[in-house]
């Protein structure tokens, strides 16, 4: 066992593949003589070399050109696009292109490349750079989308998305890039399996990166009011583990959801529906979402503080949900 | 200029553009028998720049287009009745019937797609240029576009990056003089499109789109460029759309006479003058052209025959 | 009363707006001597000149751009994107820029600006021409989302879109351009408020646009069966009219709701997700959503027609609620 | 050339220019205590940039600009003490503590707004430019970028635009040497960046950045240019940015001595001798210094003393 951050979650897995597989290229803005505006992709350019760790221009569009092409060709592109927010100057090559090319060809181009963008507000980065856009992705078939929350799933969700056939979007968490874990031998994790993270009877809470951080320690508080909860990481929110969710509110009968972006068009949203359609029976009280703001992410602290689902709110969530 | 091939190349160009010719136009008959979906952009006019450049690649090479991409998916080599049978949504068709006129694919003979959102193939191609370059396939990227895509910021960041990393990549504009319904000097404050490979530093070509010969030299040129490490050439092919945009567009903006002073450029003609003169005989020609009528009505009636595709296959092929 | 159709209320908007308010404008790609690809702004140009409506490149950056701006000089910019599916390729602007700008200069700038868009599978299209991607906008606070499906909705909502201080996005519907109806006098719509197209007392089925043709016409069908379905049109899926949809399933107890979309992350999801948090205890059973495809859009009508719920298979949805 | 103002109104642009370099260097002094939130792009040596190119503007003229906008911003005249507060999240600042550093805006002096994704604003300013025109104000839109940001597909698609409508618009490419921590040349494959005009028939510049008078008359000619109806200019203005990208930036990847040369061309070093040479007694221009310092304390001081805003106003701006 040893202890490592969530980033050197991702920079192992990184090197892990590229070493295992010729075919894995990494290429973004600062990606390779710096190391990556986060520090994800240090030490690939030195190891790997540079046909296959490339700096690009600011150019989002032929990155993820670049990246769509050149797997058709048969590599297993890794792109960048620094923060997750800018996904929108190449929106047209991750939902129009990526996910479709496969499909309206009839089968005959497979497109294994992964996209990874970081995620996050509670920084201080303002409307632009803080945004957890994962959502914005739900509506389009043929994306697989995995937001790991803990270093080992970091590791494993993105060593799982670069073998995966299909194109993958990875979304990091800015604000998780230092947290740490012990972790043993380093895995692959599946793609569209959640993880149970803390179990408890009283109700399900199904939280996603730094949600599920504030989830765990407002569940670990309130174990002392004697609310024993059940935390779920979805891990990735397309496909999103609906079975899971469902076996553990067979059990709870109890479900509240907390996610960092807003509730409208969200994996929430949709979770809750989903297991309302298919179970509603189980419930003993609503479902319920607790989601960031409806309003575009401000700057000050005494404002972004109150946008994000802070512990203390999820915790009146868990208490609201189980007195139901 | 590295000269014109053998007679009997320039022969099979003819054969090409005969095909293509009458593939459109028996096409633009679907549309009033209400047999293909959606929209579709013929290409009737333009076939001396799909044939001219196809011919100029080599087995290993990729092209990509547009949704006005049948010709240049027919010259990369797809088989005409399954290109015929995808327009009809057939099973048999080259997608399958998933991609339809727009999205014409035919990966066995190198043709990577047909792309119906304008300027989004460009940065593709640069990858599948990256991509054969890593996997040491000595492939070059061929890509057609428009005059109205010069416009749209894709192509700007494409030519960029193509540029910056010497990418083995064939940009060929189709200059048609028109966007949709708009005249290209109304959106486009420069003559010369050829002329934006200069922002990055690009080696460039403005020719006659229809003078199949031209097009052939100017493509194997920067083909060959491309593949030995010199990088990316922006080629703008001058050339004419003998109808209208799409199926709904009588194409009533054009001025008076163009059409038909374009047609007396028509690229056939030209290719069967120049024959001519390096001394074909006239009834070959008539020949090539009967036989490509022959061959066009054949493959139609075999993709009409096909049956459409099971429902069931709908749900396929969105994941591997 | 008089016979419109679908466009002819759009169109009338646009000529309405300009001829009361010299702020508004008109820009896009053949908009002007064209008349728009889908002639919704015909005779615009004639009529108000070629300073007040702009054809523009093919570049869609500029175009929501250039709206963004001069609204914040203060004129009422329409810009038309095509083909809704093309909204990705100015997804910065429309998502990062437009809904942002009032908030992140704390009141400063406000954006009256409209972008219309053609939504809609059903016609042939295949995946790049025939997606109904409001749902893409939906996790964008700042962003008001109207989706008409009849020609007066159509007129009513666009003017209020003219109107409203922010920015909207109107989803017009190609597969709805030539629907008629008997209209009275045109007037504004307010943005937010869903409209109780039908009433009955077994159901309530919420459905847009092409949708919402389909299931009236199987509400039409299922009444000869006895089952009575209230039929409502959300109009604006942002904001979502929540309360006028509950106070139907306070009567009918049941939930449908049909969309032309796929399910994760779209307005159906959120809706569903909403009443089932607000009014857990109203359901007999329970609420339902019923989808396009989890695929891309296929071109072949064998395809294609199986892509997009058909009225048969929303009567059997609706059959399978009722009895539930 | 329009030849340089009067005196007085330069040593007002050396006393913009010492406001601007006295408030980064507090900023960067805030980082340190941790009173800056997320991150913050400083223009210590671009001054000549920001000071000379907005003083070339009238009354109604619009101005936007980056991330890195402190200068510009404050060049149009926004109050020291309110950008301040701005950047620490106060209720007083600028946007209310909305914003921060990245989105300063302040339209009361025509400050349309600082965006921070890249290339964002270059349409945007397009449209500012169209709203002027129509509405008949004769205002021209100014609009600052980096040399990086000519890479990406919102500056083609909006210099194309302005061309195209003959939109009063300056383009100013403040042409940094560095986008991020690469260099130009790896990003770009030409040199001058204001050739790039060319790709539109746009009027163009590349001007020595750091020289104040240079820019003021370069943008004054553009700014007359197009409020003439002579349409858009592109103009580079070469310069550098003493510190690293943005806060957690030591700018190892500078060649040694890179900085060390630039700080001999500082835009403040520059005009100081220019004025001196006009005359002006070195006794006026150390005045003018020690009070740009004690107007920056003193603001600075104000804005530390705000509160932060109240919590409920993050509900307020979203809609009218
Ligand atoms: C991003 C985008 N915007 C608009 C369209 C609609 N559209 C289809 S074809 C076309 C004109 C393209 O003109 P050009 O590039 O000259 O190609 P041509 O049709 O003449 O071959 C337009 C605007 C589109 N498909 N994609
Ligand atoms: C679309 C987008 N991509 C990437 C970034 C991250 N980023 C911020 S500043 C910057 C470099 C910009 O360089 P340049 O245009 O030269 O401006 P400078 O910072 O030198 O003033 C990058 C890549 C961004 N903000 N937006
Ligand atoms: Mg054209
Ligand atoms: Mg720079």
């Amino acid at each position: 066992m040893s202890e490592i951050t969530y980033r050197e979650g991702l920079r192992r897995a990184l090197h892990d593949a590229m070493a295992e597989d010729q075919t894995v290229i990494v290429l973004g803005e600062d990606v390779a003589a710096a190391g990556g505006a986060f520090k994800v992709t240090d030490g690939l350019l030195e190891r790997f070399g540079e046909d296959r760790v490339l700096d690009t221009p600011i150019s989002e569009q032929a990155i993820i050109g670049a990246a769509i092409g050149a797997a058709a060709q048969g590599l297993r592109p890794v792109a960048e696009v620094m923060f997750a927010d800018f996904a929108a100057t190449c929106f047209d090559g991750i939902a129009n292109q990526l996910p479709k090319y496969r499909y309206m060809t009839g089968g005959q181009v497979s497109v294994p490349a992964v996209v990874r963008m970081a995620n996050g507000a509670g920084g201080g980065y303002a409307a632009q750079h803080s945004q957890s856009v994962e959502n914005w992705f739900l509506n389009v078939p043929g994306l697989k989308v995995a937001t790991p929350a803990r270093p080992a799933d970091a590791y494993g969700l993105l060593r799982a998305a670069i073998d995966d056939p299909d194109p993958v979007l990875v979304f990091e968490h800015k604000g998780l890039y230092n947290a740490k874990e012990e972790v043993g031998e380093l895995r692959r994790v599946e793609l569209g399996k959640a993880a149970v993270v803390r179990s408890g009877t009283d109700l399900t809470v199904v939280a996603s990166q730094q949600m599920l951080h504030r989830a765990l320690e407002a569940a670990a508080g309130l174990a002392a009011e004697g609310i024993e909860a059940t935390v779920i990481d979805p891990r990735t929110v397309a496909p999103l583990d609906v079975a899971t969710v469902l076996g553990s509110v067979e059990a709870t009968n109890r479900l509240l959801v907390v996610q960092e972006s807003p509730a409208a068009g969200s994996w929430g949203a949709t979770l809750v529906a989903e297991v309302s359609e298919q179970a509603f029976e189980l419930f003993d009280a609503p479902p319920r979402l607790l989601s960031g703001e409806a309003t575009p992410i401000p700057y000050a602290a005494s404002l972004e503080s109150h946008w994000l689902p802070s512990v203390e709110r999820i915790a009146d969530a868990v208490r609201a949900v189980v007195e139901f | 200029m590295s000269g014109l091939p053998e007679v009997e190349e320039q022969l099979d160009w003819l054969r090409s553009m005969h095909l293509i010719r009458g593939f459109e136009d028996e096409v633009n008959a679907f549309f009033a028998k209400g047999l293909v979906r959606g929209s579709t952009h013929l290409c009737q006019g333009q076939e001396a720049v799909s044939v001219g450049a196809c011919r100029a690649l080599a087995e290993q090479d990729t092209m990509t287009c547009t949704y006005r991409g049948h010709g240049a998916v027919l010259a990369k080599g797809a088989p005409l009745d399954r290109t015929f049978a995808e327009i009809l949504g057939r099973a048999g068709g080259l997608c399958g019937g998933k991609g339809g006129s727009m999205h014409l694919t035919d990966t066995s003979v190198g043709a990577f797609g047909s792309f119906a959102v304008i300027g989004a193939h460009l940065p593709i191609a640069n990858g599948l240029a990256l991509g054969g370059r890593l996997l040491g396939r000595d492939s070059v990227s061929l890509c057609f576009f428009g005059d109205g895509t010069a416009n749209i910021g894709a192509f700007h960041e494409a030519l960029n990056l193509a540029a910056i990393w010497k990418l083995p990549v064939v940009f060929v504009c189709e200059n048609n003089l028109y966007g949709e319904y708009t005249a290209i000097a109304k959106t486009t404050p420069i003559d010369a499109l050829a002329d934006r490979a200069d922002s990055y530093g690009m080696a460039k070509a403005r020719i006659d789109g229809n003078d199949v010969g031209v097009v052939y030299d100017t493509v194997t040129d920067a083909a060959d460029r491309a593949r030995s490490g010199g990088g990316p050439s922006l080629i703008e092919a001058m050339t004419y759309r003998h109808k209208g945009h799409s199926r709904s567009d009588p194409a009533a903006y054009r001025p008076d006479g163009e059409l038909e002073s374009w047609l007396e450029w028509d690229p056939i003609l030209l290719h069967e003058r120049a024959l001519g003169e390096q001394g074909v005989a006239e009834a070959t020609l008539g020949e090539i052209g009967t036989a490509a009528a022959a061959a066009v009505a054949t493959a139609r009636d075999r993709a009409l025959s096909w049956p459409e595709p099971d429902a069931a296959t709908r749900l396929e092929d969105v994941y591997a």
